[in-house]
């Protein structure tokens, strides 16, 4: 029984979903990067849902961080989305930090799915024009 | 360290430790029926100060195993909340371990009303002192903008 | 008194510490992934046992406003968590306050896998110790019914 | 802002409901019992709704059990209510204590009202036979 667990969700088509759920920090954070690891894996994009999140620390960003360098290197969309409900502390340190311009943060799950796979759409696709 | 602390915490300084003190502080908190947001500040500032006891403080002990000690005080007074996180640890200007986002300091100073970061006397060690309002006449993040201290997000490679 | 404890919290015996030893208990168990079901367990026997220092331990003190302490071990080892709850009062055989429900020590009894309740050496005071497996055999509710303690729920006027 | 809120509804005819929601021990027992004899004091049946409460420990036990002790001397119905969602703690507080027999626990308000009510009928107006 977890009380803090971080699930890959493989339900969309081409996206993994990294639900994080509960309080998260430094004791988590090898995990949360475990996770992120395996979700960039797999190839498609990567969506991280910080929604049933209930506190976060800048151990967790800087995992979020660095999973987005990854991704951006390895061509691959990654979104992180909450929503109106969010825990007022985990938009107060994505406020505070302004990491929008590194971290894109969208609201709500379908913006977040339609965002990355945006991103995803192969640049090589649209090259031999 | 305070002089006559409320709560005091101590535990090894370990990971695990940091969410005890935050839940300690939580509970502190709903006897105090503090403001939900000034308690997500709170929980985020004393985190971030734990955090650094955990990774910097002892990266010069030999025994990977033995870790060195986490100290926490809380005081709560008319018109606000007093925190000391404490180690007896190498200092602030030893290597102390390799930097993370180099975002603690800056986040504890956008959270808190007051904070002080020193050197302790005597035993060596760092103690972070941070001060909440009860009730707050201007966001601390306003006064102390984290785009102030120096702190950059890191570049984007595109 | 736990000789190396994980986690070592002190206060005054007040009302309002209570809630911060439960919810730190919570940290711990948090980190250790204990099933929710022990934990309500453990949060409350050990509720009983802090609720007893802030009711029974100090009241032989003159100056009311005044309180003794309250301090409170935690230990994980492999199997079990080990919760020592310490005052420096007047011990279990004094006349210490207005006894309420008595429904405090079965309920410890009920909800732990051990427990123990003493005398202090040297200073004085009371210390209740209880192990909590994270993993049971048996419900020690079962093992150690509350109605075969002598205690019984107050009659129905009717 | 209060985390552990303890309130009396009064929108029921005849009833008062005391909602009893977040964490309650020796430090919110005094409030429980100032709201209990508050409902009391109104004259109708009382109900005391647990649903909402996330631990409870013998201190409000004590405070359930004075009150009812009140109300019965008072001739007025006094009911406990939890539903299946109830936090494992405040049922297994219920269990073990054997408190059944002299605390009434029902399930959902619709029977806490129906037995409240039942208790409440003055047996004086079925007397003149
Ligand atoms: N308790 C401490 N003991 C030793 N050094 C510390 C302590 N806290 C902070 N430091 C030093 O201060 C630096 C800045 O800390 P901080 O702003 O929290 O960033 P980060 O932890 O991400 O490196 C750390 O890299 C470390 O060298
Ligand atoms: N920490 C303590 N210090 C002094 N006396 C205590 C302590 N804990 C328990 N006692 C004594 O033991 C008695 C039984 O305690 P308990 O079973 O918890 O019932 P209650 O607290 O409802 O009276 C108390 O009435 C008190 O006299």
């Amino acid at each position: 029984m977890e009380t803090n667990p971080i699930a890959l969700d493989e339900s969309e088509e081409g996206v993994v979903v990294v639900l994080v759920e509960g309080e998260h920090d430094i004791y988590t954070a090898p995990t949360l990067r475990e996770r992120l690891e395996e979700a960039l894996g797999r190839g498609g994009g990567v969506v991280v849902d910080l929604t049933g999140a209930t506190f976060m620390d800048s151990s967790i960003l800087g995992a979020l961080l660095d999973a987005r360098r990854r991704a951006q290197e390895a061509g691959t969309g990654f979104v992180v989305y909450v929503d109106a409900d969010v825990e007022p502390g985990v938009q107060r340190i994505l406020d505070i930090t302004g990491l929008v311009p590194v971290l894109p943060v969208v609201n709500g799950r379908d913006d977040a799915l339609a965002a990355v796979r945006e991103t995803q759409d192969p640049p090589a696709a649209a090259s031999p024009g | 360290m305070i002089e006559r602390p409320e709560v005091r915490l101590s535990m090894p300084a370990r990971a695990e430790g940091v969410g005890v003190v935050r839940q300690a502080l939580a509970g502190m908190a709903d006897a105090l029926a503090i403001d939900p947001g000034i308690l997500a500040d709170m929980k985020m500032a004393v985190t971030e100060a734990c955090t650094n006891v955990v990774v910097h403080a002892y990266t010069d002990r030999e025994d990977e195993g033995a870790s060195g000690t986490l100290d926490v005080d809380l005081l709560a007074d008319e018109a606000a909340l007093t925190v000391a996180v404490r180690d007896e640890g190498s200092g602030l200007d030893s290597p102390g371990g390799k930097p993370a986002l180099g975002l603690g300091l800056p986040l504890i100073a956008a959270l808190s009303d007051e904070f002080e970061v020193r050197d302790r006397d005597g035993d060596g060690g760092t103690e972070v002192l941070m001060r909440f309002l009860y009730t707050r006449e201007q966001d601390p993040a306003e006064a102390h903008p984290i785009g102030e201290t120096g702190w950059e997000p890191p570049v984007d490679p595109e």
